[in-house]
């Protein structure tokens, strides 16, 4: 059995481990010890704070292997992007040319700095481990965050985005920053990102990027390519989410030029199908019918938990069925309500 | 002999033939009698003063009075771009800097500018083949400015010169290649045709407005901004001595150099002198440099106006100039004419 | 009784004297008899039309009070904004500036030429008799467009807009074009709207409105406040509207700074909240328990037509029960399916 | 008697005191003993050049020889905005014209730019009060001119002036109430005295970037575009007459003109002449002007640059001055000077 629980503590020295195998496309989980207590940190004040306007907080989640009390998957999301400044995106215009005189119509994309994601709740950190990738445990992690803003909306914003990972080449090179990002700040992508630490709300962005819309026609083929396309190791993420409601196209990142998903909640799968249900105890037996996999989450603020289970359809239910070993995993007793969606 | 004047109304027949002999790549000069007609007619009521100063077009041939032969041709509009828009791309400088990060990067970026508009534009220079030779391209392409140094006042502050732009040896350029295309998505000849005839308004509708920064442009691109056409080089050469400069507005299609200059810093406005013409005197003779340097005379009258080149120097405000060169310049003795050596003086630093 | 139905050729007459009271914040509807005629026309032919993809069709919708068989309201959609050209509105963008060194952190609101509206379908010309403003009908009028686009999506696009007039002074001014389009144009505001026939997809707008964002902190106060403001005339369609589902704040029109309403039609009730149930013949009585109103369409296509009704929440029904007389007024007789929707 | 010279060392504090005087207005010139000293050290590298050139500046100063004081002070930029951005306002046009309403509007335009990057730029003019008469400020502004001319390979293509822009009675700028404030919501003397401070990095951060039609603004702030404070006029004239212009750049808070010139077409680079000193003779005696003209003369040594003004005139190449004179200048017979007429020639025109 797995759970999606609030990062404790205890979980530092798992995640220094996690962080030591090469996920590339994850520049948002932190590295370094100093940089796991303080995100660690982070979370659990942020899980503890009573919240009336979502702000500087980061709520970090954890995929737990009960059976090996092991970490094999983290989530994360922030409660309002550029917290502290402004977060910085493309936003891919379409300009449309027409001319009457010559009977020409078409499209032209350009590239403008936005800061239109400022203040929207941003998911990130997402890592699962490699075996678990096909498995509905997968969805929960990802979407446990959703369940978690569902239950607690004042914590978060109307809107919800998360910037996958751009492609880069073999050497850690991306084709998109080398034709933009490049000729403004004078360093390789990997030291650009160093240097700024993954960060798109800096003052030095305004600083050193195009204030005028990038046409993209003008950019070389493989900078035109990367618009737009995810890091394979993004691909599982890209794909629960936009299986969520996320839309992609509208954003791209400022440095690798990778896809930034982004909805109003009301798009989302999570907030308009999750139901509220009781907790009723099962009697262990499979049921009869089809079986579809739910995601359930207690409804204990702090002490959020959720699991997976596989069970017929809940629509119109007004309870669902808990062996009582999941009763405990959840924390809940029978009675309690739990939030549900299928995944 | 050679005179460069006024064109009239008995030069239409010539002009065409002339126009003929232009070829592609000077869009003003089309072996198209309708055309051709217009521009005369607004021409001739240039000199005569009959429409306003902005709407005028001062015309110019060289005839060859041997033989009655027109030469040559080149113009003076009095004012570009007050009926349709006049673009340039004009190049300017940013600088992105950030201290925390110790960058410092200065970039060259392309506005889409109507910037010039109003200004005069000398234009439509053209010697036939067979009169390539000796001083006669000097005296055809300098005479404008002996024209403007006599009379100023019908010339707006600023005066320009299009330059023809880079073309790669196969005809096209590198710059359009880079970057018009993408937006027109047609053939350069294609677009310089359109523009020619006058179909504008798709430059409004197509190009892109926004500041561009020129680093975006293919490297060959960016190579060619500001670059003249291998044939255009010596005409550029010659402007600059006149005192134009290209100040950084360049064509949108080609990128070819607007050459320009305020009409009060032109060498003609500052070296030309009036002079009495009057017979040579001993002390005259004796005041003369001993290596006389060729002189462009012009009389001053606005509706017949005509120079010449000539070996005769001004000496303490008279020359004396040859009954042949009187002739071609419609003077006598007593008249006043204006004067400016050909060739620029080295400057004695 | 009122039924909403297509405009037919015998109605010109009812709309050149509906043409002839000032509506002047209906700029879209035509006031000369040849105008009157084509518009007629057009309409027809799209509701005749075979449509696989939204184009230059036009409907026109007419509100018809059956017992003095007298035309009491309009409302146009057309396919597809723009058609023929580019629909140019501004886009109200917010440029967040934030000076670290001087701690300063505000945000400035642009105007921004832009095209994104173009391709999306647009609701217009909507006039409703002044004795009707209050009651249902001008609601049904409004939604029976969309009720329309519900039963036949692909002679529509995914998002709509509907542009209000903005305010004017008494003698026709406009604030806002006074600080803008005026410097452009060089004429006054309803001459402008003359000369462009209401239009905002003709080539004249590229050659001569400004392509640079305008800084909203620098226009004249009075521009500023006339910017998403509607003309009162408007006040009836804009409540409608917005509880529709509409939003207001992203785009304004060019021209008079009136507010452009959109959304995706996922977020139109009518889209969201129509059910399809059958026709079962009621028995005349009026229903018991609390009653509440419902616009109901046939599925007629060219030959749509739609009523009101009070009658008890139809939320888990599978059949509506229609008196003969609304039967033959719909055209539809028992167990054929309406489209219904609260209204 | 007052002789204009490269700074040195020692006049720190002449300079302190001066600086006192200045009063606001003039952000280069503040009494802080830190800024000064930083900046006269720049300064006397400067002329030892053992410094690159785009980091020099040099400073002169006007010395009263009769008491040894300090009378005023003037500095000659080697480049500006190459460590922190140097943004103006560029004046540009923009057209819009529909031939189908038959409209045609030409509108004025700011672009923020950093065009001006690198160029050389005159600045920190200040003659102390007691010193404001006859020749004396023409000495000292024009003493730089003769310092190019001199030396023009130290200097970039363009030269530069940035003048004080127009403040109403009150001391505020209709153009920053009509612009700046709106982004910068603080007061206008606030955010210059930031500026003076070097605190910049906000211009980038807060400015409005795109280009804005200079009819967005409100009158009283169109009006002032390009016009000079009050104080400000005559220097601006002086300017003008050696060959500045303006040519559309503005400060970006008050509107004030940069005037701008390339440095091969200023009236020094022209009008100068190297002359060896010589005593007079009866030849050049009989051929000397009847009216001498007030003469600028420095000598040509770069460390120690010293420039007076003479009613001496250089006649064929040798000028004769008092011995006076030459100790000024630290010259000796034989020597080559530099001369220029303190007064612009009148056009012959």
């Amino acid at each position: 059995m797995y759970v999606v629980r609030p990062v404790e503590a205890g979980d530092i020295a798992a995640l220094e481990a996690l962080a030591a195998v090469t996920m590339p496309g994850v520049h948002t989980l932190p590295k370094t010890r100093d940089k796991i207590e303080q995100a660690v940190e982070r979370s659990i004040a942020s899980f503890a704070a009573q919240v009336d306007i979502p702000s500087e907080e980061s709520y970090l989640f954890v995929l737990e292997a009960l059976a090996e009390r092991k970490i094999v998957g983290t989530a994360a999301i922030f409660a309002s992007a550029g917290s502290n400044g402004t977060y910085f995106s493309f936003r891919n215009d379409v300009i449309q040319q027409v001319s009457r005189d010559l009977n020409i119509c078409h499209n032209v994309h350009a590239l403008t700095l936005c800061s239109e994601l400022t203040a929207y709740s941003q998911l990130s950190s997402f890592y699962v481990d490699e075996a678990l990738q096909e498995r509905p445990e997968a969805a929960l992690l990802s979407r446990s965050r959703l369940l978690f803003a569902v239950q607690q909306p004042q914590r978060f914003g109307d809107r919800f985005f998360v910037p996958l990972a751009g492609v880069t080449d073999e050497k850690g090179g991306s084709p998109f920053w080398d034709a933009l990002g490049r000729k403004f700040f004078k360093m390789d992508f990997l030291d650009a990102e160093r240097v700024i630490g993954g960060a798109r709300n800096r003052t030095l962005i305004v600083e050193l990027m195009p204030h005028y819309p990038v046409y993209v026609p003008l950019l070389p083929g493989d900078a035109q390519a990367a618009m737009g396309q995810i890091h394979p190791s993004g691909e599982l993420a890209f794909n629960l989410l936009t299986a969520e409601g996320f839309e992609a196209d509208e954003y791209i990142d400022i440095f690798d030029g990778g896809p930034i998903l982004q909805a109003h909640k009301h798009a989302l799968r999570t907030f308009t199908s999750s139901q509220t249900l009781r907790v009723r105890t099962g009697d262990g037996q499979v049921p009869e019918g089809p079986l579809v996999n739910y995601a359930i989450a207690n409804n204990a603020g702090p002490a959020f938990r959720a699991v997976t289970i596989a069970c017929p359809e809940l629509e119109g239910c007004e309870a669902v069925a808990l062996s009582p070993e999941l009763q405990d995993i959840l924390r809940v007793a029978e009675g309690d309500s739990v939030t549900c969606v299928r995944v | 002999m050679l005179v460069v004047r006024a064109i009239n109304e008995n030069d239409l027949d010539a002009l065409y033939s002339m126009a003929t002999q232009v070829g592609t790549g000077m869009t003003t000069l089309k072996p198209d009698m309708k055309m051709l007609g217009d521009r005369l007619a607004t021409a001739c009521a240039s000199f005569a003063e009959t429409i306003p100063p902005e709407q005028r077009d001062y015309m110019f041939v060289m005839e060859d009075t041997s033989n009655g032969r027109i030469a040559g041709v080149c113009a003076i509009k009095g004012a570009v771009g007050l009926t349709e828009p006049f673009y340039n791309y004009r190049i300017g400088t940013l600088v992105h800097s950030s201290r925390e990060l110790n960058v410092f990067t200065k970039m060259d970026t392309l506005y889409l500018s109507n910037d010039l508009t109003g200004s005069s534009e000398l234009c439509s220079l053209f010697l036939h083949p067979d009169y390539r030779q000796g001083h006669n391209g000097k005296l055809l392409s300098k005479s404008r400015f002996l024209f403007i140094a006599q009379f100023p006042h019908l010339f707006t502050q600023k005066i320009i010169a299009e330059m023809r732009g880079y073309q790669a040896d196969d005809g096209s350029s590198p710059f359009y290649e880079g970057l018009g295309r993408h937006f027109f998505k047609m053939d350069f000849h294609h677009v310089d045709d359109l523009t020619a005839l006058g179909k504008k308004s798709f430059i409004a509708e197509l190009m892109p407005r926004q500041p561009l920064y020129i680093d975006y442009l293919p490297k060959e691109a960016q190579e060619v901004v500001g670059q003249v056409h291998k044939s255009t080089a010596p005409a550029r050469r010659l402007l600059e001595q006149e005192g134009l400069h290209y100040e950084g507005y360049v064509d949108i299609f080609d990128a070819g150099p607007v050459l320009q200059a305020r009409v009060s810093e032109l060498r003609a406005m500052r070296d030309s002198e009036l002079a009495t013409v009057a017979p040579d005197t001993d002390m005259a003779h004796a005041c003369a440099p001993a290596h006389p340097e060729p002189t462009l005379v012009s009389n001053t009258v606005l509706k017949d106006f005509r120079m010449i080149v000539t070996q005769a120097t001004p000496v303490n405000g008279e020359i004396d100039l040859s009954t042949q060169d009187l002739q071609l310049l419609r003077c006598h003795m007593g008249d006043t004419v204006r004067t400016l050596p050909l060739n620029v003086r080295k400057n004695n630093v």
